[in-house]
């Protein structure tokens, strides 16, 4: 059995679904950004794939390339961020940071 | 992508510079002393360069189906501008931001301005994301941009893993709707979706994948305006953010999200087809818009910190202009744009009166209000003047906002958009009330024990209060101008 | 100042005043008092050379001043008086001049005072003599903004709560009337604008009123088109007038209102909610309101009866004649709903006479507050013997406001009961049951207030002062005066409701 | 009605007495202190003599003219102009208001020049007389009125003004109280009287059908009595609330008279109306404004006459007005009590008078009653003034002047009050040619030989006759307790009685002259003398002789009806004189333990002012208050948008001064607090909490999309 876009699709949604599942129960800030790098690389295979089987074009691996820059640019700008709250609250346990509530 | 349409990149290639210009004045010893005119200074001239190198422009040029330079993204364009400089002038003067670390401020900052510019003028879902990334990966910085804030931090935290969450989810939607049609240009999109049937497989499947990605799609959208399903980020990061910063991100981004969102909307429905299709989605928008305005006027009602009370304010403010969308005619995006004109002034000003107060008695809550009406009531005024424009009274410019929205409502005489426009009429008398408890608080109560001081109001700021006070009040009388503006604008757009 | 802009000078001099007063020293009370009386005493003088001129046979608009204002929603800058509107103009620039000087006794934050005040004037100027439908809504809504600020910083104890629920009523009603606006707007015929060019749409009001028939516009929400508007901009005046479901707003206003603003209130604010039935209800829609007629006859007499109970068991003098004013106000609704010749034009003169009695009322209890610090009728006891003139003044004044003949408030009512009685015949007879009601509250309270013997916490009270005496006399002079020869003020009416009615019965 | 003259001073008449109302009323405390009191009651008088002396040059004017000419107009201008309708301020002088404008004048000037001496050394003196003065100007007004709305000014004019003067001494509570029954039961009347005016005008113009009413001819659309009186044959077959607009509109005026003229029901004003000073009960409570009713009748005489029923409802109410209020008068102890009810008795035989259709009698004992009749009150005035100067010397101030319990033998002491007193008596109870006599007689003749009314005519009569008993009785009851016998109050204060000054003898002489000599206006056909008055009224009335019918009765009845009515006038007489004279005889005390029961009854007045407090009075109050709850909180409660939820904020956040509203219960409000809060709970700053709401939006809306759309 040869492998098609199906496979691909299907290894793509559930590779998101993992991401989704990661970024809600994760309490660690790390563990959520690593989350969020599952959705976007789950969108980059979907990008993938379709541009090999149904538009036999490039315009989807570019995408994927620009995804997977902007992707390291975020993870940057976070790591920054859960820098700066690790220096206040001494931990990055995203369930301490609530005094901004209602 | 010839030489002879490279004009329409300037304005992007004069802010890439200016941004260069100011990080290397950073670096400078002149830079670092704690005066920033200098960088301020450069800050402005790139603006105005900018400025000048769009109002060259005229016509509309396509760039390889990536870019599209027309009026109505040039209109974006000079929006973005004019924000960015009251925002960097008042950034300049408040207690948050001011000191060493201007330049990187002002670079920050005007990157998201070109971002912006780029967000209202993409064609194709890259140009799209990219632009987004831009502005949301800006936004996250200048947010957690008070060092010794706690609450900054935070919500830089919230707004980064939020923001990652929606974009990701939107590039999911994308990557799926690039393998329904195909392309990733919008009008090649418009051509697949309305034109020949759904390219995998027709049926029930491909209507359920068309409306899955759709619906990610519009989750980044909505996220980046604040729509109700994807808006919880927004109160606490506008209470977090520094304030000016605050004004900025509660005016600019939502007016590049709902550029986006009108390009988005009239490319896949252009004027031409009559689109029976459009209906699932206007009805799902006026669905967002009916709750987004109630939940945040209802919501409001309870605030008592004013950054936060205004947090709740724009999300309804954003519920308005959805009005306008989903109308889905030049009337209907006309008066969106209209009233994203007009919300820049009332929203700037009150964030501005919000920061001198805020500056001076170190917290923005109802209390730090009381009594200003005696304490400094030409500030008081203006805020009333701010306040009561949003709160939609006609010798305001807020009402001739609401008039043209609620005119392009009524126009079409569809049933549910009289319903949706009658929904907008609770909405204003129920924010009417929590406006006016700021007012009550500065005019009607004196304040108890020793009134806090007067707050001091830098001549340049004062400057800039007066330009956004004067158009609310000549705007509510005479609209003329703005209005032609808003038309010429979403004419570009060739909606019905 | 020709002919034609003196409508938008007497509507935009008190807007003048304001920056005069604002540039003032703040410590100079004296001065800005007597800037603030000199601008409103312009109106005044503008108004009686208005009187002179208006010619009121001619049923048509007179002294227009009309111009293109926004030529892209084809909206225009159109002011005009007619039969309707002039005897509303006068009665404001009076009620203002005298509230003007009734605002002496203010001391707190002056230059604010009397700069909303004039904003006030303005608004409620420009709403009588706006004659497009744009003009008229933004006038309307110009009068809420000093209105709030007016009773919400010196009003009475529960100031805040009663400026908020004046502002929330007032606001929900207009906004009702903008949707009908726009309704209206937008299936209006194509027409020209002042200066000739064609356009699909119109806001002018005349043009709505002569060129147009909505009788067989599309179906609005599934309902009659001129029904559901007709509902909707009745209830946007209603809310003004007020009638009963939507009159808790006038007790709370009127009590914590300071006197001055109280007189406004009740002289000027009541009357837009009846002039907006016969400028907007009448003149667009016309069978609409042969529909809607016994429903508001209907309305008038249960706000006549039902507030005219009220007032019995009312403590507050204040409130008393709050709730009077309310049943007074349903007899106008009774009397344009009979479409007969005496009916509507009693309704329009009880308007009139309600404009002067009510204000009359106010400064008497203002009168007693400044004096006393509490209006409690019970409070007080056989102040006739300290106080003869005010007991004469405010004797005049209730039985002005009773319908006493020979006193103006007779003309009116009995005017609107001879015109409602053929068409609405028990309702006419149970509502003039109410006129002995009316007259028991107010003896009654005469009764406590100033027969019997005197109160002696009261027993050094000073009578009239010279500048209250200002302000009430003429108001006594004219309620006597207009009760005896009423030809000067319905002479200037008559000629235009007829002209109305053709259309209802012609 | 063809030829009106026309007469431009006749305006004078009622405008002067307003002018001097006017002067007393601005300038009268200036006047007072600085010239005393002669200034003052100089104003007051000349201005009522003066209108009395231009009714009298008109009224010989009138004289002048043939019969059929006799109406003078002088129109002012037009007072309510609206297109088609006119009401025009237009005073109207025909024989009927001359006569009625003449009494007024005279007996108003008479009592004006009485009351200097009365009110002297009372501190409002100046107040006293402008009101009076006012009160002339309405009741001339009243009279002279061309119209409805113009009478109704006087009508509610001397409603007012009888307000005014009840409660003249207001510092007294109970005083006050008595004025504002008084002016809140005329305006019960004036109600009806309205009614009756709208009712009439329209039905002349057009009718009412079941589909509404339709205007037939607009130009019919009047108030001005002779164009009325023209366009009543429009009436016949209207019909209005299943009876004919003629009855109705009648019974709605003489519901309107019923209170001014204190008929059954309203009456249980006047006997409180005593509670002010005499000279305003003579004037006002005898003489002019209780007559009001009788002229109103008198002058639509034309309309009466249309409707059996109301003729009827108004001889048989005046009848049984007459025989009630005569048998509350038996027992009544205070001297001016007695007199009031005797007012309401004798109003009673006037309007039985115009009922039956005589309305020349009723006007001619209008007149005679208000010369007796004023004598009478003044006469009490004068012994109230004189016991009232006694006690005050004799420095006792518990017992009460009006209470003829404590007189008896003030003959001697005051011998024209007495005499003058005496004549009214005897012309009141009716003595052979006395004016009461001649008039009283006349009227039961009429209502004998009457066949207008449903009732027939001996009834009327019957109850009229034992009226007239009881009449003369009490009477001469209050004569004999008050002038013969001796003094029972006390030997001290009788040393102080003495006559009262000139100005109150005087005007008491020329009254009870008047009061003898009255008759002679009309003396009755019977004796083949010239009556003058019927004469004299005719032009007036002839709108309604065609209609009136009499029955045929021989001239013996008429003698019999006659010698009957002198022989019931002297039993009462002698009853009375064998009971009180001399204070001698104790059957009056031995009746009064007999019978208890009787004796409190009337003497309470039938309990009606207790029936009335408890029914009409409670029940408006009641429904005041319950109707001021629902307005506070059924109709704030629902609307009210703030009230609750102001009270929520600060239960929430303890900010007490945000609390203002107590007891509002209030929906609307609380609804959009609890879903604020509701909502607000969603916000908890946890981030997982943010991330749910993107995954469950995005299903929601994905959700809504197939719901909707498949």
């Amino acid at each position: 059995m040869i492998i098609g876009l199906p496979h691909y699709l299907i290894v793509a949604a559930v590779l998101f679904s993992l991401g989704i599942i990661c970024v809600v129960s994760r309490r660690n800030a790390i563990g959520l950004l690593m989350g969020v790098e599952l959705i976007l690389n789950s969108a980059n295979i979907n990008l993938v794939a379709f541009a090999r089987y149904v538009e036999s074009g490039i315009s989807g691996q570019v995408f994927a390339l620009f995804v997977i820059v902007l992707a390291a640019a975020e993870a940057a700008v976070a790591m920054a961020i859960v820098m700066a709250i690790y220096r206040h609250l001494r931990n990055i346990d995203t369930a301490a940071a609530v005094n901004l509530k209602e | 992508m010839t030489w002879d349409n490279l004009p329409s990149l300037y304005p992007v290639l004069v802010l890439a510079l200016g941004m260069l210009v100011v990080l290397v004045a950073g670096l400078t010893r002149a830079g670092q002393r704690r005066e920033t005119r200098l960088i301020l200074f450069i800050g402005m001239a790139t603006l105005a360069l900018a400025g000048v190198a769009g109002a060259g422009l005229s016509g509309a040029t396509e760039i390889s189906g990536l870019f599209r330079s027309d009026a109505f993204s040039r209109f974006v364009l000079f929006f973005g501008l004019i924000s960015t400089a009251l925002t960097l002038v008042l950034a300049n003067n408040s207690r948050e931001v001011a000191g060493r670390r201007m330049a990187e401020f002002t670079a920050i900052i005007l990157a998201l301005c070109t971002g912006l510019f780029l967000m209202s003028a993409a064609k194709d879902l890259l140009m799209a994301y990219l632009a987004m990334e831009l502005v949301s990966l800006s936004s996250y910085i200048l947010t957690g941009f008070r060092r010794a804030d706690r609450l900054s931090h935070e919500a830089a935290l919230k707004y980064v893993i939020y923001g990652g969450v929606a974009s990701g989810v939107m590039v999911f939607g994308m990557s799926l709707l690039y393998g329904l049609t195909g392309t990733t240009s919008f009008s090649g999109i418009s051509k697949a979706l309305t034109g020949a049937s759904t390219v995998a497989g027709a049926g029930q499947v491909g209507e359920l994948a068309v409306v899955v990605a759709g619906v990610f799609v519009f989750a980044g959208f909505c996220f980046k305006i604040a729509a109700v399903p994807f808006h919880q980020w927004c109160p606490d990061v506008y209470q977090g953010a520094p304030t000016p910063f605050t004004g900025f991100l509660s005016v600019a981004p939502k007016a590049a999200g709902f550029a986006l969102i009108l390009r988005f909307l009239a490319d896949i429905f252009p004027a031409t087809g009559a689109h029976e299709a459009k209906w699932p989605l206007v009805t799902l928008l006026g669905i967002i818009s009916a709750v987004t305005m109630t939940l945040g006027n209802f919501t409001a009602l309870h605030q008592l910190n004013v950054k936060r009370l205004l947090a709740y304010s724009s999300i309804a403010h954003a519920g308005y202009m959805l009005m306008g969308v989903i109308v889905l005619d030049t009337d209907g995006s006309a008066a969106v744009i209209l009233y994203l004109i007009v919300y820049l002034f009332m929203n700037l000003g009150a964030f501005a009166i919000i920061q001198l107060v805020s500056d001076s008695s170190g917290s923005s809550d109802l209390p730090a209000f009381t009594g200003l009406g005696t304490r400094a009531p030409l500030l008081a005024v203006f805020m009333g003047v701010f306040l009561f424009s949003l709160a939609g009274l006609p010798p305001l410019a807020g009402f001739i906002g609401k008039f043209y929205l609620f005119a392009a409502l009524l126009k079409s005489n569809q049933f549910w958009f009289i319903i949706l426009a009658v929904i907008g009429i609770l909405n204003s008398v129920v924010a009417l009330f929590y406006y006016v408890r700021i007012l009550r608080e500065m005019f009607l109560r004196a304040p108890a024990g020793e009134a806090p001081a007067a707050p001091a109001v830098p001549a340049v700021v004062m400057a800039v209060l007066a330009l956004l006070v004067v158009p609310t009040l000549i705007f509510g009388v005479y609209w003329e101008p703005i209005r032609s503006l808003a038309v010429y604008a979403a004419s570009a757009l060739n909606l019905m | 100042m020709t002919e034609s802009t003196l409508l938008s000078w007497i509507v935009f001099t008190p807007l003048l005043g304001i920056p005069v007063i604002l540039a003032l020293p703040k410590e100079k009370k004296q001065l800005i008092r007597y800037v603030a009386a000199i601008t409103c005493a312009i109106p005044l003088l503008l108004g009686v050379y208005l009187y002179l001129i208006f010619d009121p046979s001619n049923t048509g608009i007179q002294l227009a001043h009309h111009f293109v204002w926004i030529r892209s929603f084809h909206i225009e800058y159109y002011l005009g008086v007619d039969g309707l509107s002039i005897l509303m103009i006068l009665l404001t620039v009076l009620i203002s001049f005298i509230a003007c000087i009734a605002s002496f006794g203010i001391e707190k934050y002056l230059r604010g005072y009397f700069a909303l005040f004039l904003l006030l004037e303005t608004g409620m100027l420009g709403t009588f003599c706006a004659l497009d439908f744009f003009l008229f809504y933004v006038f309307w809504e110009v009068m809420l903004l000093p209105m709030y600020f007016l009773i919400g910083i010196w009003g009475g104890p529960r100031k805040e709560y009663a400026a908020i629920k004046f502002f929330l009523y007032t606001l929900f009603g207009s906004l009702l009337m903008l949707l009908a606006i726009i309704a209206l707007y937008f299936n209006s015929n194509p027409a020209t604008l002042v200066d000739g060019t064609p356009v699909p749409h119109t806001f002018n009001m005349i043009k709505l009123i002569t060129e147009n028939d909505f009788a067989n516009a599309p179906a609005l929400l599934g309902f009659a088109f001129s029904k559901i508007v007709f509902i909707a901009l009745f209830i946007g005046f209603a809310i003004k007038v007020p009638i009963v479901p939507f009159h808790t707003w006038l007790p709370d206003a009127h009590v914590e209102a300071p006197t001055p603003i109280s007189v406004i209130l009740a002289g000027v604010l009541l009357k837009m909610g009846g002039y907006g039935i016969l400028r907007v209800n009448f003149g667009i829609l016309p069978e609409a309101t042969v529909w809607f007629a016994p429903a508001m006859a209907l309305i008038g007499g249960v706000s006549i009866v039902y507030a005219a109970f009220v007032c019995l068991a009312q403590k507050d003098l204040k409130k008393l004649i709050a709730y009077s004013s309310v049943s007074h106000m349903g007899f106008v609704l009774l009397g344009i709903a009979s479409f007969t010749e005496q009916g509507i034009t009693g309704g329009v003169f009880q308007m009139w006479t309600h404009g002067l009695i009510s204000p009359m009322l106010f400064l008497l209890a203002g009168v007693i507050y400044d004096r006393a610090h509490h209006r409690e009728i019970e409070g007080f006891g056989g102040l006739a013997y300290r106080m003869p003139e005010y007991t004469g003044a405010i004797g005049l004044a209730f039985m002005a406001s009773l319908g006493l003949p020979g006193l103006c408030g007779f003309i009116s009512e009995v005017l609107v009961f001879l015109g409602a009685f053929p068409v609405f015949r028990t309702l006419t007879i149970i509502s003039a049951m109410a006129v002995i009601i009316t007259a028991a509250y107010y003896l009654w309270t005469i009764q406590r207030m100033f027969l019997g013997k005197l109160n002696e916490k009261y027993k050094d009270l000073p009578d009239l002062t010279w500048r209250e005496r200002f302000t009430l006399y003429p108001l006594g002079a004219l309620i006597v005066l207009l009760g005896i020869y009423p030809a000067p003020a319905m002479s200037l009416i008559t000629d235009k409701l007829m002209n109305i009615l053709q259309m209802f019965h012609g | 009605m063809e030829h009106i003259g026309t007469a431009d001073w006749i305006w004078l008449i009622p405008v002067l007495p307003l002018l001097g109302a006017a002067i007393n009323g601005f300038f009268g405390t200036r006047l007072q202190r600085r010239f005393g009191e002669k200034a003052v009651h100089a104003v007051a008088i000349l201005m009522p003599s003066l209108s009395f002396f231009i009714t009298l040059g008109y009224f010989i004017r009138l004289m002048g003219l043939p019969e059929a000419e006799r109406q003078l107009l002088c129109h002012l201008f037009d007072w309510i102009h609206i297109d088609t309708f006119t009401v025009p301020l237009a005073f109207w002088f025909d024989t009927l208001s001359a006569v009625m404008a003449l009494m007024v004048t005279l007996v108003g000037t008479l009592i004006h020049i009485y009351s200097t001496a009365y009110m002297h050394k009372d501190t409002s003196y100046w107040r006293f007389f402008s009101f009076m003065n006012l009160f002339m100007f309405a009741m001339l007004t009243l009279v002279l009125g061309d119209n409805f709305l113009l009478m109704f000014i006087g009508w509610e004019g001397v409603g007012l003004c009888s307000y005014l003067l009840i409660a003249f001494w207001y510092q007294d509570i109970d005083k006050a109280q008595a004025g504002m029954k008084a002016f809140i039961t005329n305006r019960i009347g004036d109600f009806g009287f309205i009614v009756g005016i709208f009712a009439l005008m329209w039905a002349l113009g057009g009718g009412w059908s079941d589909s509404g009413f339709t205007l037939v001819n607009p130009g019919q659309l009047t108030v001005v009595f002779r164009e009325v009186q023209q366009y009543v044959g429009s009436l016949e077959g209207a019909t209005i609330f299943g009876m004919s607009v003629a009855t109705f509109a009648c019974l709605c005026f003489f519901w309107g008279a019923t209170a001014k003229s204190a008929q059954i029901p309203l009456y249980v004003w006047l006997p409180d109306a005593m509670a002010g000073p005499t000279p305003v009960s003579a004037l006002i409570h005898a003489a002019t404004m209780v007559t009001a009713g009788v002229y109103m009748v008198a002058r639509l005489n034309f309309l009466f006459a249309m409707s059996a029923t109301a003729m009827t409802a108004v001889a048989l109410v005046g009848a049984l007005t007459a025989l009630f209020a005569a048998t509350i008068g038996l027992f009544q102890n205070d001297i001016k009590k007695v007199l009031a009810y005797s007012t309401v008795s004798q109003l009673g035989y006037m309007f039985l008078g115009v009922g039956v259709g005589a309305y020349w009698a009723g006007i001619f004992h209008l007149l005679t009653h208000a010369f007796f009749k004023a004598c009478l009150f003044l006469g009490s005035g004068s012994v109230i003034h004189a016991m009232h100067h006694a006690y005050h010397k004799a420095h006792n101030h518990d017992d009460d002047p009006q209470d003829m319990r404590n007189m008896g033998g003030l003959g001697r002491h005051m011998p024209t009050t007495r005499w003058t007193y005496l004549a009214a008596c005897v012309a009141i109870a009716g003595f052979p040619f006395m004016s009461g006599f001649f008039s009283k007689d006349e009227i039961l003749w009429k209502a004998f030989s009457n066949a207008n009314t449903l009732v027939p005519g001996w009834i009327l009569w019957a109850i009229g006759a034992t009226g007239a008993v009881l009449t003369a009785f009490y009477m001469f009851r209050s004569y004999y307790m008050t002038f013969s016998g001796t003094f029972r109050g006390g030997a001290e204060t009788e040393r102080h009685l003495h006559e009262s000054p000139k100005a109150i003898t005087v005007v008491l002489s020329i009254l009870g002259v008047l009061s003898i000599v009255g008759g002679v206006m009309g003396l009755p056909h019977l004796w083949h003398l010239p009556n003058w008055l019927e004469h004299w009224l005719a032009p007036v009335f002839h709108g309604s002789q065609a209609l009136v019918k009499w029955g045929e009765f021989t001239h013996s009845t008429e003698w019999t009806l006659m010698l009957v009515s002198v022989l019931v006038a002297v039993t009462g007489f002698l009853f009375a004189r064998m009971l009180y004279r001399d204070n001698r005889s104790e059957i009056p005390a031995r009746m009064l333990k007999r019978f208890p029961a009787i004796h409190r009854v009337l003497y309470h007045k039938y309990y009606v002012d207790e029936l009335y407090d408890a029914t009409a009075i409670a029940g408006s109050v009641g429904l005041a208050k319950v109707s001021d709850w629902f307005d506070k909180y059924i109709i704030d409660g629902i609307v009210n948008l703030t009230g609750y939820f102001a009270r929520f904020i600060s239960w929430l956040h303890g900010l007490s001064d945000i609390y203002l509203v107590d007891g509002l219960v209030n929906g609307l409000a609380h609804a959009s607090g609890a879903i604020g809060r509701w909502l607000r709970g969603w916000q908890t700053g946890r981030i997982q909490t943010y991330l749910y709401g993107v995954l469950g939006g995005g299903l929601v809306l994905i959700l809504i999309r197939f719901i909707l759309f498949d």
